[in-house]
């Protein structure tokens, strides 16, 4: 298995947005090159100025660009890439771009070929998971493809409530939350219509719903030299419709012994195949702490900074140094958390209105800094946010020493973070923060959907300045009232002044 | 200049009184203030008795959006003569008029579970849009019955579309 | 010594800029509500929209706003403020102002009237320093008032070279270099000068110019309950005209002996004068590894970020924690320094033109972000700089796991911080980054002036692209005029389209 | 359009021509470009053969500043024309014109070293500037008698102003 270190020159980002931002950052500091891609809507994107090299792949359709293996690896061979590195999302769990890199002696950052594909398909990864010891939700036990009726019969014996899955899934597409017979018809077809959309599949299986249980995750990093270590847990309860929408590290539910037990068995889950480069093992944990083994992601995670704030460990650079032949920086014994990290993911949507996404261009922005603040994001001011990609435009991550003061300095994060020109979920956050739930660490999966709203409390509500925004409404609109009579009184504008400029160009888009 | 505003969801009316630059009227009452815009558009600076307020703003006709210390404040302002015209309409509209439901943002129509003279109730699904890679349902604001379908799964539709009609 | 912890619930802060917005965000963190004060320059100031208070004391000009005792007090007094923090610069040494806020029974968040005293005067720390066994500079040993006569004979006595130093000093104002004697009379009058505009002193002394020296710095904290204890030292010898511009954390040159060495001499220092709160101990570093202190500074420090970053230690937290009363949050022995941390001054000048000042509203901002950088700053978008403060407008920090990886990363942020509107010595920043002689770590306090230049070396010149320069400028050019043309070519513009106008606007301003 | 552009300090001259979108003539050859305007006025992003460059570009009359990969180049652009123009008033300009010494920003003079007669060398201080709080010294950019001077020490003078004339 162990191979001669290789010395990486190029490396090709496969991939937009923050995720493709991140990984040419690490290069950068490592001294590669890097080659960027793009669609017609991303020719001004940070990720392509950023980047040595930028080729455009095709139109704005993921389908039609970012998930044409082709069109990458055509880059990759004219630019004489070393290697690529497939971020989250589009190719990155793509078993058959792991082989066709490596058909062409480029490097793919990730794990080799056969650990994506039987973690990939999430039924033979159960059966996997099962047979090296690793606990699995209690679910359907078929390797075969099953019918609608299939599933109705296998609901009885699973009971419910129950969850129907795609078993080419991921990031809650295709997931649907069963009660009773009834409601399972829909479900199935409404399930099965995204897995089709999402994963060009359209198969689904049963898992029985473990009420109040917690979304807890396990990083875990793995070398060409058999070394595989894990660098503790995420907390990713904080959900909405299965897209994770909080995260943070520790987790507040876990102690040092459910730590060092769940890191064991996401080791072993990875090491049963031969896994390579960072991964994740989402697992459930009930009010017991009993843990369940959900999936294993076979790529870097969204929320992997919060683990990065805890371990001190750059997980992009320690993914290119193994990818590379290198062993693993550490040893498990090295690794150690200390203080507390969190991140909130910042979705243009509209929290005000059922999380409908958002699109629109972002007329200004300010960034929130000063110490313990991190901003991983993908686009700046002028920016354009389309229906093509995913809604998610940042990722907020704050670090300190404690949970409390991690949670003071987000808020305090979140108030400094100004997105205009579209709705953002940065509202959301706020409120989430200020809930004594959520500051109590009491939440599991359900918390934000079933008792979470974002109507203030009846403490918080006393704490409302509705006479301020009545106040701050009706100054916004007599300024407007004159600035507009200023501008249509002249004749001629005076156009040195940059700001009378801004102003009437504001007007005019209100 | 003299303002009604509203504030919805706390039961509040002020009358603001806008003359000089550094004193308005709120309820009658005086109130110290500096108010200046900042150069990103919607983004305002207030103080009020040297208390700091940072808000963003923004608003469609008289419908006003006032985002202030992590609440989202839904304004209505109007002068006095328009305000009672308002009232009178609303009075007549209120579950009377048409209610549209419209899209959100662009995406392509995944289902549409109503049709044409079925009776619906507030909150029942009306359309199913996909839109960036998840499926978000369209509810219906209230009691009604269905007066117009104007589209068809598998339609990709603009943003601000006219999707169904509620009578 | 001994005091009851007060539980603090308002804090003034008598500051502006980045340092006021580092000290709002610290205090919002902690549950405290903050008083800004400004300027008829700074109504839009962060640090006024980021306070929960803000106040108007006067017109531009520091000598009738940020610097006016009795206006910030009526301030405190009238809000009802049981803190002031007063930052660096401005009143933060001025022993009278620690006095006055003491007298009305507001906690000054720094140490007590004597201490400031007693080091706020050059020529008595000198003598209470060398009292408490610590080595300094030799020079002038009178403790009066000195004559330009008076200093032309001692400086025989000091030999050349030497410094004229101002003895209300700091921050390098009133700091001379002279070499010889025909040099004396002139560098005396300009000294003096400086020194009286910038401290209403022109008291000066001289001190030997210890050759090839480094500028090292320890900070140190004290307690009430008579705590005092070293975070490590500052790498501070990158400085031109006696500013600095870049610090690191640890020194390259400090090894463990130096730095156990040097820290206990500067408790030693601060126990001379029973200091209570952050302070620094700046010292010269000569090639041999001799040390000698230069002054102590009686106050938060520019740099602190750098030692934060390295220690885990929140500087900012730790004053107000020690003025509160209560005991420092570690001792020595939890001090640890782990990684490396860097700072770039980023200054409104002109590194291509002597580094002049440069004024200007600020177009458009970027702010670097991702793993390991942080931004102190006190300006957004739209806002102005004006001759009325000092030039620097942000501070970059950047931390990692070693020097090497840190000057990769500062190099990769600088070239992500984008400011249009101003000149900035972000390229001086990037050029210094690039020097051997800088990675190697061998460089002294002369170094930025005397054997460092703006001209890439010969080796960098290899890179230069000037005809990608020359492809860029004929197309903005020649995009220029096409823009010109369709705008003249119009009655009426699309006035929708916010990006044309944007464009018009731009045009009209070069 | 043709256009010459002298990059300074490298010793080049190019002649770029631009026609089409995608395809200019660099001394001749074709190159293929992506060149777009980002939103902020004077960042512009550049794709030569695919290699990507960010550039800060500003500009005054024909002399263009382009910030690329934090080194400075000093562009010259002319048409062919206007060069040879250009060119034969600097000869005669050269070392014979006036040298105006003006303040770069605003500030306080602090000092006047020089008194109009005086002669000088290049690099001699003429004048003492205060900004900012500290002292700035301009000096003189080439040989010359000092013709005028303007200011006295402790005027305020605002940027532009022209402080001493070199003859």
């Amino acid at each position: 298995m162990a191979e001669t270190p290789t010395l990486f020159r190029k490396v090709l980002v496969a991939n937009r947005g923050e995720i493709a931002v991140r990984v040419i950052r690490a290069c950068r500091e490592l001294g590669l090159q890097t080659v960027a891609v793009y669609s017609d809507a991303d020719r001004n994107a940070m990720h392509v100025r950023y980047a040595t090299e930028a080729y455009h792949i095709g139109p704005s359709i993921p389908a039609q660009s970012y998930l044409v293996m082709d069109k990458i690896l055509d880059v990759a061979l004219k630019t004489g890439a070393d290697a690529i590195h497939p971020g989250y999302g589009f190719l990155s769990e793509r078993a058959a771009f792991a082989r066709a890199c490596a058909d062409e002696g480029i490097a793919f950052i990730g794990p080799n070929a056969d650990s994506i594909e039987k973690m990939g398909d999430k039924i033979t990864a159960r059966y996997t998971m099962q047979s090296a010891g690793v606990p699995v939700v209690p679910g359907t036990d078929s390797k075969d493809v099953l019918s609608d009726e299939d599933l109705r019969a296998a609901a009885e014996q699973v009971t419910f409530p129950l969850l129907i899955k795609a078993t080419a899934g991921g990031g809650g597409k295709g997931m649907r939350r069963v009660h009773s017979m009834a409601e399972c018809d829909g479900a199935l077809a409404s399930a099965r219509r995204e897995a089709t959309a999402a994963f060009g599949d359209g198969n689904v299986y049963l898992e029985k719903l473990i009420e109040g249980a917690r979304h807890i995750e396990i990083q875990v990093l793995g070398d060409m030299h058999g070394s595989v270590i894990h660098l503790g847990e995420r907390e990713c309860s904080i959900q909405r419709r299965h897209q994770k929408l909080l995260e943070e590290c520790p987790s507040p539910f876990v102690d040092e012994q459910l730590r060092a037990q769940m890191g064991a068995m996401a080791v072993r889950a990875a090491e049963a195949v031969n896994y390579v480069n960072a991964g994740t093992v989402e697992c459930l944990v009930d009010k017991d702490k009993n843990f369940y083994f959900l999936e294993m992601n076979t790529r870097l995670q969204v929320e992997h900074p919060v683990t990065e704030m805890v371990t001190n460990m750059d997980i992009v650079k320690e993914q290119i140094r193994v990818a590379r032949g290198r062993p693993l920086s550490r040893t498990q014994d090295q690794i150690e958390m200390n203080g507390w990290a969190m991140e909130c993911r910042i979705n243009a949507e509209d929290p005000y209105n059922n999380f409908l996404p958002s699109t629109g261009t972002i007329t200004s922005l300010t960034l929130p800094s000063g110490p313990g603040v991190r901003v991983d994001t993908g686009v700046v001011e002028g920016d354009a946010i389309t229906a093509y990609y995913d809604p998610m435009i940042a990722k907020l991550i704050v670090s300190g020493d404690t949970r409390g003061e991690v949670i003071l300095r987000m808020r305090r994060a979140l108030s400094e973070y100004r997105i205009m020109g579209l709705k953002t979920n940065i509202p959301f956050h706020l409120a989430l923060l200020d809930s004594l739930r959520f500051q109590a660490g009491q939440f599991d999966t359900t918390f934000v959907e079933e008792r979470f709203s974002m109507e203030p409390s009846e403490e918080d509500a006393q704490k409302l300045r509705p006479e301020i925004a009545a106040i701050l409404a009706a100054l916004a609109s007599h300024r407007m009232r004159q600035q507009a009579a200023q501008v249509v009184g002249r004749n001629e504008r005076d156009v040195s002044n940059w700001k009378l400029v801004a102003r009437a160009d504001k007007m005019r888009r209100y | 200049m003299r303002y009604e505003v509203e504030v919805e969801g706390h039961d509040h009316i002020f009358e603001i009184v806008i003359n000089e630059d550094r004193v308005i009227l709120v309820d009658g009452e005086e109130v110290a203030i500096d108010f200046t815009d900042l150069q990103a558009p919607g983004l305002y600076s207030l103080l009020v008795d040297g208390e700091s307020f940072d808000a963003m703003i923004e608003h469609q006709d008289a419908q006003w959006n006032v985002l202030l210390r992590g609440h989202l404040y839904e304004v209505h302002i109007t002068d006095e003569r328009t305000r009672r015209l308002h009232a009178r309409a609303k009075m007549l509209a209120d579950d009377s008029g048409e209610a549209k439901i419209t899209a959100p943002m662009p995406g392509r129509v995944v289902a549409v579970p109503v049709e044409p003279g079925q009776a619906i109730a507030k909150g029942d699904n009306v359309i199913i849009l996909e839109s960036m890679k998840m499926e978000n349902e369209l509810k219906s604001p209230r009691d009604g019955t269905v007066e117009r379908v104007n589209v068809k799964a598998g339609d990709n539709v603009e943003q601000h579309a006219v999707l169904v009609v509620i009578a």
